[in-house]
């Protein structure tokens, strides 16, 4: 194409004979990556999508730190308490001044309804501070600290940014403890998926014939079975002596065994019009090793589009999660994920007098649609044949 | 062609076979089978059964024989006389049960196939062509959001939005007083009037996902050298753009449309249950929790027999429409 | 032909698009609605029909087809002497639709709670005592071990045949004891001595049954919900369904309903576990019945379940009007309990008590009475929320030993913050309650044992803890074993009835505590499924309960497989031999088996103070062995029911064993008009 | 003897507008395509030889756009009113004139009717690629009567007429079956031999070819240009070859251009051009021709030194400054050369021919 022509300018000399190899290999190798970035660069949505997606890692990794509460702290005078709306300016004798408070709450027991119902009292002011001492905790289950990056000043005093859920937990503090849950399970559950696929489509295309038939049809067979039934049939089938931890690998790992078949037709079909191309065939009369030719030539040709593909199907391990929390098969308390609060939410109790419950679905919208555009700018970016 | 369906029928029979055993291993899965489950949800109502009732049951039910000679007796039945077993759960044969929810179900299902590609068709069409325009941006937004939000929780929240501000009734997809009616045109139009929201719900996350993969698809045709040449013929940009790209698109759709239905059968099936419709996919999810074994393994097998004929279906279609694989 | 492609895809889109036009179009108007039966109906008065001999106390529409002979006079249809039901606050009117709903395809249990409340005996509306229903009268041997059933003389089922002593003969000797059609035997409560119970038609009208030993809560039994199983079987239509009673045309029967053979369609037909999807009732509009309403649209037939009126009913209000005053029962049957629960608040069921009243729906139900036009009445549900089952037959060893120890579950008791347990769950509801008896059950109720160990107090529970020899802590500051090693236990709970937030209350407070206990939250049929094979170490279920105590006592003694906190003893009382168990059985301690013994005594005896005094005796021993740890009274449950839906009392007893409402009588209840 | 002019191409640039920058595909080149005649562009890859082919018909992809310069066509005189027609031999106008009207296709708009009815009538294109250049999934006989029956009113028995007519006239065998036929079905050169078909289908006055027989083996390469020299003394159409082969050049041209770096290097006949050659580039590019009996090591492709330079980078001056053997250090790297007129229709844009 033309503008392929203008732009990668592959230097090839005048005479068809004379190719300048070695020029040639270290420009396009060099320049693979940086044109990638540049491409991606220019997709303005997924540079977007890939700064929250860092932002929200970064939190997943900081949870202990960044959530100003434990999302296991139960405390009976707030259940199901509104957010508290934050307040930067205060007013003193001398004028507005910089000090964040938010307003506390008078409680009242309706016995009949049997609820509580919540008055924002002017009176009553919670100092909010930055790295301020709270609910202790072990950060990475290493050291124990109990320093927060924002909470009330007064241990004592909890406050709810985003209100409380049936129990008195803190939404936000659970939020942020299910982002570690939510978006890791998404990043393992694909990397297994990837891993089966990769390894099965890889053999499947490389080795062709009655290998690729067996694979294939073996694919074939597991795409027709019923999503739900497999998920439900594997997931109860977990042992029920395992701690919360183990479960929640469990689960992973039956995502992934469903995850991994779409992968592995992507990769035989590359694999297989990779099979025949020039370098391919090289490295193999040179004699090395079909695993070494997988990995060292073959592989590293698509590469680009693995991690796109990656990033694209995480999305859809965080949504299966919460459809699996859904059925009752999910994770479960203490554990606590994005899909564990939908599931709490999930309800015309929450929906009607609580909405506030209903924001994980916010955090899952966001972190789905980031990862979303940035695999979208990565594919594109990927994309030998895109400008 | 002949003898290619004939051989692609009879790969099927194994493949059907052994999905069946897989569908009999599935729900022997989780723990405990539909008594102990039976009497686990009655407890959780405070409520009990007579021990000598439940020994009754097992023997009623078969559950006490081994599984295999289950499994065989519920292939013998499907083999000789096309019947699928009682459902437990019902207590009648799971034929009777299975057959009426599905007509509705497969109404339920290609409306919303129609929903999806009505709205999909164009809008991909557009975002491929206006690449990285202001459209672009916003389908591919909208697609994604459609995608990223689960749709039993708009289901849900839809559903109390219909009651606090139009006071409709909820759930389900006719009106109270045509539930149990006879078919008549009244009847077909409340179907209508209250299929929509499900139709809606159900659609958004096919439509998003059908979206980008039309982007992505055209994108990848629209580079194409073809397109150039018709260009350089003299042909317009939009006879151009309908008679070869988004021909050329449409193919790796059709080679899922064989999927899709199953899919919506069962994928619904979340949906289905946050809004009370009665499709098969409640009576699924219903059976798989309750361990309802023939019926649900029925249903499994339902779905994988679906499966592999729209399998079949799209690859027939395909060839149809594609003459570099009718030709091999 | 090539050419034509392109048009084929025009065509296809076309189709498509034309389609959703359609759709569309379709959608736009409201359907008209059928018709308006319902106030067509009302027309008819009731003054205006006296003249010609027909009955006015009837429903309008029988009236008319008493006039057209379609069916015969009310007189012929009651019993000469029907019963008669004091209306709860008024005489009523006949017509509309109690419009209410079940949840999934096996949700029997809530018609078990409605409609068919016709046993021979059943509560007093107030759970007071036992009366005769569909009897008559009884009378039994002083020794409890024969008893004597009077029939109403006329009295008719649904389709106008007698209901005689001969139905009821039927069904205990060619049903209940055809070993092809109950391989399970009989029933466990009507077991009493070594040999079956003899089934004896004396008359059409007198039934006498008679016991190998004393049954002395056979009459109670009748009342739960288990004693539906006498009243439902008629001899002639079932008989035909019997291999001993058709030898004419049963293999063509068993063709035409795809049955398997007679056994399969026997149990299709008239088969009886109430509370299970095995329930015929349901699913077979054909089997006639004594019911107030008759099944027009059978269960899984469509998306409703519909009862219509029963022509032949035998009970009159204290006016003569025949009952029932509603005209249809009609069942939504949804797939979702959040959908139910819409339906109550857009008042679109009339009256229910099931699925949708959780404690933290009630908030949002009381929010929305006045759109919705419907209040609340109270369920009273008598005992405790929670019990916390120390496995006492724990199959380690050392655990064994350290749940054994009663000093260690004394401290876990005062480890519980109980009262913060009712501020976060029940607002404030309730009061901390050991696993005792009730305050509201004055004869047994034991004040010290109601608040015994219920005091939050962590140095109190630390002496409980040292007493039982665990003074060291580990690390983390929890507790190690008795032998020094580290001692962690799991708390399993499932979502049902709120136990799981109870558990991680519980597991929070005991961590607090210094104790390491872990929560597994898991699936109920799983839970279930880990007790039974008695691999729990804490199990979260209910505690003590109310007036059922005679009949399941399963939190004062290894009673039942109920009693979780010892499944062993429990198998070694039901099953000696373990055969077919779960958990092999263990003999328990003397004064376990004294228990059981004295429960023995209370079956075989006839005498209600002898009974009283035995179950005296047992409570104490439980009290002193404090099996299960008790959290907090209960607070009331409730229902909705709709301003324009009268006769259900404010409020009843909550329970299983009295299937709330039945007992109170849903005949009775009407609906005035708009 | 001059035959009249068909395409005057003046100062035509047309560049790539992407966010790291604009590329400067084709940055101010002029030349002539005359009737009858064939023209050779030649230059590497990326040397704006394609562009300014596609920039003729307005079908530059995007971002790309023409931004300065005229394509004048001079449309000839068709002999019979159908627009399919044989085109006049030149000389015999109407009024003396050769030519009727003279269109500006830069100006056009490129999705316009005025250039889609140029596009395929009066000037069509075969490309590198015949198999993806093809539809893979519509018919040979679909593919070429789509043309036909866009350009003229020809019933559809009476286009597939034409088209078998067409597909016998390019040399494939048994044509009446061919026309069902998918483009997968044939070998590379009976693909090239559809496309050349289907360019033909309405009697261009221009076909522009290119690199047309890069993709097949040397054998059908040899065929190919034989047919389009054939075809041009039956049809008069004047070819514009786009290639990087100067053996096709030297067979082919009748005039060449070399281009480099989107601009004309040096233009003129082909006698000149080969046995004269005055830019040091055209003079490289001889150089590096494999000649027989040669061995090709790599002393030899020292011919042209460096490498093409990066095209966001264009160095000042001369293009070819930073290769070239006479590089003029202060001239050639501050002034861009001027086209300089070395004898009728023949040009160089070199500083060392300034004062000449």
């Amino acid at each position: 194409m033309a503008v392929t022509d203008a732009k990668t300018l592959p230097p090839e000399t005048v005479s068809p004979g004379a190719a300048e190899t070695e020029i040639e290999s270290s420009v396009s190798v060099a320049s693979q990556w940086q044109l990638m970035w540049w491409k991606f660069r220019k997709h303005r949505m997924a540079m977007a999508g890939g700064v929250v997606t860092l932002i929200i890692y970064a939190i997943a990794i900081f949870v202990e730190f960044l959530s100003p509460s434990s999302p296991g702290v139960i405390r009976a005078d707030y259940t199901w308490a509104p957010p508290q709306r934050l307040h930067f300016l205060r007013q003193t004798e001398e004028g507005m001044r910089w000090d964040p408070y938010v307003n506390g709450y008078k409680v009242e027991i309706d016995p009949e309804a049997l609820k509580r119902t919540f008055v924002i009292d002017e009176e009553q002011i919670v100092d909010i501070g930055f790295f301020v001492r709270g609910e202790p905790y072990k950060m990475w289950g290493l050291w124990e600290s109990d320093l927060h990056l924002v909470g009330s000043t007064d241990a004592e005093v909890p406050v709810y940014f985003l209100g409380a859920d049936r129990m008195g937990r803190d939404l936000l503090s659970s939020m942020i403890y299910g982002t570690r849950v939510s978006m890791s399970i998404g990043l393992l559950g694909v990397f297994l998926s990837f891993f089966l696929g990769i390894l099965l489509g890889g053999i499947s295309g490389f080795y062709g014939g009655t290998t690729d038939n067996l694979i294939q049809r073996i694919i074939e067979f597991i795409r027709s079975i019923p999503t739900i039934p497999l998920w439900m049939g594997l997931a109860a089938a977990l042992p029920t002596d395992w701690p919360p931890l183990r479960i929640y690998f469990g689960i992973t790992i039956i995502l992934s065994f469903i995850g991994w078949t779409g992968l592995a037709r992507v990769v035989r079909g590359r694999f297989l019009s990779l099979r025949t191309e020039d370098f391919v065939m090289a490295a193999r009369l040179d004699g090395a090793s079909e695993l070494t030719t997988i990995w060292r030539h073959m592989v590293p040709s698509f590469f680009s589009h693995i991690i796109a593909s990656l990033t694209l199907s995480i999305p859809g391990m965080i949504l299966a999660e919460t459809s699996l929390s859904f059925l009752g098969l999910g994770l479960r308390r203490p554990v606590v994920s994005w899909g564990v609060l939908l599931q709490e939410a999930q309800n015309i109790r929450s929906v009607a007098t609580a909405p506030w419950l209903l924001i994980p679905g916010l955090a899952v919208l966001v972190a789905v649609l980031a990862l979303n555009f940035l695999g979208d700018g990565l594919r594109d970016a990927a994309d030998p044949y895109n400008r | 062609m002949l003898q290619f369906l004939l051989r692609r029928l009879l790969y099927m029979v194994p493949t059907l076979l052994a999905i069946s055993i897989v569908a009999f291993v599935i729900i022997q899965l989780p723990p405990g089978d539909f008594l102990t489950t039976m009497v686990a949800a009655m407890a959780a109502q405070d409520e009990d059964m007579d021990q000598a009732a439940m020994a009754a049951l097992e023997e009623q039910y078969g559950l006490g024989q081994p599984v295999h000679i289950q499994y065989l007796k519920w292939m013998q039945g499907i083999v000789t006389r096309g019947d699928f077993g009682d459902s437990f759960g019902w207590n009648k044969p799971v034929s009777e049960l299975v057959w009426g929810r599905l007509a509705l179900t497969f109404v339920l299902s290609l409306a919303s196939l129609l929903f999806v590609w009505v709205v999909a068709f164009p809008i991909g069409i557009y975002s491929a062509v206006k690449q990285y325009s202001i459209g672009d941006y916003f389908a591919t937004f909208i697609g994604f959001l459609g995608l990223a939000t689960p749709n039993f929780l708009l289901a849900l929240i839809l559903m109390y939005i219909a009651f606090k501000f139009f006071n409709q009734s909820v759930g389900g997809l006719f009106s109270p007083e045509y539930q149990e009616a006879p078919w008549t045109w009244g009847r077909v139009a409340d179907l209508f009037a209250h299929l929509w929201v499900p139709v809606v719900i159900i659609g958004t996350a096919g439509t998003a996902s059908l979206i980008r993969i039309m982007r992505a698809n055209l994108l990848d045709e629209l580079r194409k050298p073809y397109v150039v040449t018709a260009r350089a013929k003299g042909l317009p940009e939009w006879r151009l753009l309908f008679k070869y790209p988004v021909r050329v698109a449409l193919n790796p759709f059709v080679s899922t449309v064989g999927w899709v239905l199953p899919t919506l059968v069962s994928g619904a099936a979340i949906v289905s249950i946050v809004l009370s419709l009665p499709t098969t996919g409640p009576l699924l999810i219903r059976a798989l929790l309750q361990q309802d074994m023939y019926l649900a393994a029925s249903f499994i097998m339902l779905l994988s027999i679906l499966t592999v004929i729209g399998t079949l279906v799209s690859d027939l279609l395909l060839a149809w429409l594609d003459p570099r694989i009718r030709m091999e | 032909m090539q050419q034509q492609k392109p048009i084929r895809l025009f065509a296809m889109l076309l189709i498509a698009i034309l389609a959703v036009g359609v759709l569309a179009a379709c959608g736009g108007p409201e359907p008209a609605a059928p018709a308006e039966e319902a106030a067509a109906s009302d027309d008819s008065g009731e003054e205006m029909a006296a003249d010609d001999g027909v009955s006015p106390n009837q429903a309008p529409e029988f009236q008319d087809m008493v006039r057209n002979g379609e069916l015969p006079p009310l007189a012929e249809r009651l019993p000469v002497n029907p019963a008669i039901v004091e209306p709860v606050d008024s005489i009523g009117q006949y017509g509309g639709t109690w419009n209410t709903a079940l949840v999934g395809g096996s949700d029997t249990a809530w018609l078990v709670r409605t409609v068919s409340y016709i046993h021979l005996m059943g509560w007093s509306p107030q759970w007071e005592g036992v009366v005769p229903n569909a009897a008559e009268s009884v009378s039994a041997s002083a020794d409890a071990s024969e008893y004597t059933f009077t029939f109403r003389e006329g009295m008719k089922w649904s389709d106008g045949e007698p209901f005689t002593a001969h139905d009821l003969a039927f069904w205990w000797n060619d049903q209940i004891l055809n070993e092809d059609l109950s391989p399970g035997g009989t029933p466990g409560w009507m077991r009493a001595g070594e040999a079956d119970a003899i089934f004896e038609a004396v008359d059409d009208h007198t039934l006498k049954i008679t016991f190998d030993a004393p049954n002395g809560l056979f009459l109670q039994n009748l009342a739960t919900p288990s004693g539906s199983i006498f009243t439902r079987v008629p001899k002639h239509y079932c008989s035909q369904f019997h291999v001993d009673y058709n030898t004419e045309n049963l293999d063509e029967l068993i063709a035409e309903n795809n049955a398997n053979d007679w056994v399969n369609l026997y149990q299709m037909k008239c088969a009886s576990v109430p509370g299970t999807p095995s329930d015929s009732r349901w699913f077979n509009a054909d089997l006639p019945t004594l019911m107030p309403w008759k099944v027009t649209v059978a269960y899984g037939e469509g998306s409703q379940l519909i009862l219509e009126r029963n022509p032949y009913f035998w009970k009159v209000d204290t006016e003569g009007n025949q009952l029932p005053y509603i005209d249809r029962v009609v069942y939504d049957i949804l797939e979702d309990r959040e959908v139910l629960l819409l339906k109550v608040l857009n008042g679109e069921i009339d009256m229910m008590s099931r699925h949708f009243n959780t404690n933290d729906n009630k908030a949002v139900i009381a929010d929305n009475r006045e759109p919705g036009e419907y209040e609340f009445f109270e369920t009273r549900s008598i005992g405790n929320t929670t019990g916390f089952h120390f496995n006492l037959n724990h199959k380690d060893e050392r655990m064994r030993e350290i749940f054994n120890d009663k000093n260690f579950r004394i401290a876990m008791s005062h480890c519980l913050n109980r009262q913060e347990i009712i501020d976060v769950l029940y607002i404030g509801q309730g009061e901390p309650m050991q696993s005792a008896i009730p305050k509201d059950m004055a004869e047994f109720y034991d004040e010290e044992w109601y608040s015994l160990y219920t005091e939050f107090d962590q140095a109190l529970a630390h002496q409980y803890l040292a007493d039982a020899g665990m003074t060291e802590r580990d690390a983390d500051g929890y507790f190690l074993g008795p032998d020094g090693e580290p001692l962690s236990f799991v708390v399993q709970a499932t979502e049902a009835f709120g136990f799981h937030d109870r558990a991680e209350m519980a597991v929070n407070q005991w961590q607090d505590c210094g104790v390491n206990a872990q929560l597994s939250i898991i699936d109920r049929t799983l839970l279930y499924q880990r007790k039974d094979a008695n691999e729990h170490d804490v199990h979260v279920w209910g505690a003590a309960t109310g007036p059922q105590i005679f009949l399941d006592p399963r939190h004062f003694f290894p009673f039942s497989r109920e009693s979780t906190f010892a499944q062993a003893w429990v198998t070694w009382r039901t099953n000696p031999s373990g055969a077919g168990a779960m958990t092999q059985p263990e003999e328990p301690p003397d004064i376990v088996k004294h228990q059981m013994d004295l429960y023995a005594q209370i079956l075989s005896s006839g005498d209600q103070a002898k009974q009283i005094e035995l179950m005296k005796e047992i409570l104490s021993i439980a009290k002193d062995q404090f099996y299960v740890i008790g959290t907090s009274s209960s607070p009331p449950g409730y229902g909705i029911v709709k301003n324009n839906f009268h006769n259900v009392p404010t409020s009843m007893p909550g329970s299983w064993q009295y299937p709330t409402p039945a007992p109170t009588q849903p005949e009775q209840y009407w609906i005035s008009g708009e | 003897m001059e035959s009249p002019v068909l395409i005057e191409i003046k100062n035509l640039k047309t560049h790539f507008f992407l966010d790291e920058g604009t590329v400067q595909a084709v940055n101010g080149v002029d030349f002539t395509i005359h009737q009858h005649k064939t023209l050779c562009v030649v230059g590497e890859s990326g040397c704006g030889k394609s562009v300014t082919a596609r920039s003729i018909l307005q079908i530059v992809d995007q971002p790309g756009r023409i931004v300065e310069g005229e394509i004048l066509y001079h449309r000839p005189f068709r002999l019979s009113a159908a627009g399919n027609g044989e085109w006049t031999s030149g000389e015999t106008g109407a009024n003396g004139n050769s030519t009727t009207e003279i269109i500006d296709l830069a100006a056009l708009d490129p999705r316009g009717r005025e250039i889609r009815a140029i596009r395929g009538q009066d000037i069509s294109m075969i490309f590198q690629e015949p198999m993806t250049s093809l539809s893979p999934i519509h018919t040979v006989g679909n593919q070429i009567t789509e043309a036909i029956k866009l350009h003229t009113d020809m019933l559809d028995d009476e286009a597939d007429e034409h088209a078998v007519e067409l597909l016998r006239r390019v040399g494939i065998p048994r044509p009446e079956e061919r026309l069902g036929t998918y483009p997968f079905e044939l070998s590379g050169g009976m693909r090239q031999r559809v496309m050349i078909a289907m360019a033909l289908s309405c009697n261009p006055a221009l076909l522009i070819a290119d690199e047309p027989t890069t993709a097949v083996d040397v054998t059908t390469q040899a065929q190919i240009l034989e047919l389009l020299e054939e075809l041009q003394d039956e049809y008069g159409m004047a070819i514009m070859l786009i290639t990087h082969d100067l053996g096709v050049v030297a067979e082919m041209a009748d005039d060449v251009v070399v281009m480099y770096l989107g601009q004309v290097a040096e233009r003129g006949d082909v006698d000149s051009i080969f046995h004269d050659p005055k830019h040091p580039y055209t003079q490289s590019l001889l150089k590096s021709i494999p000649r027989l009996g040669v061995s090709r090591n790599r002393q030899r492709l020292d011919s042209i030194r460096g490498m093409v330079p990066d095209p966001y980078n264009r160095p000042s001056g001369c293009m070819f400054g930073p290769r070239c053997d006479h590089f003029m250090p202060g001239r050639c790297d501050a002034i861009s050369p001027p086209a300089i007129p070395l004898g009728p229709g023949r040009e160089v844009h070199c500083l060392l021919y300034e004062d000449e």
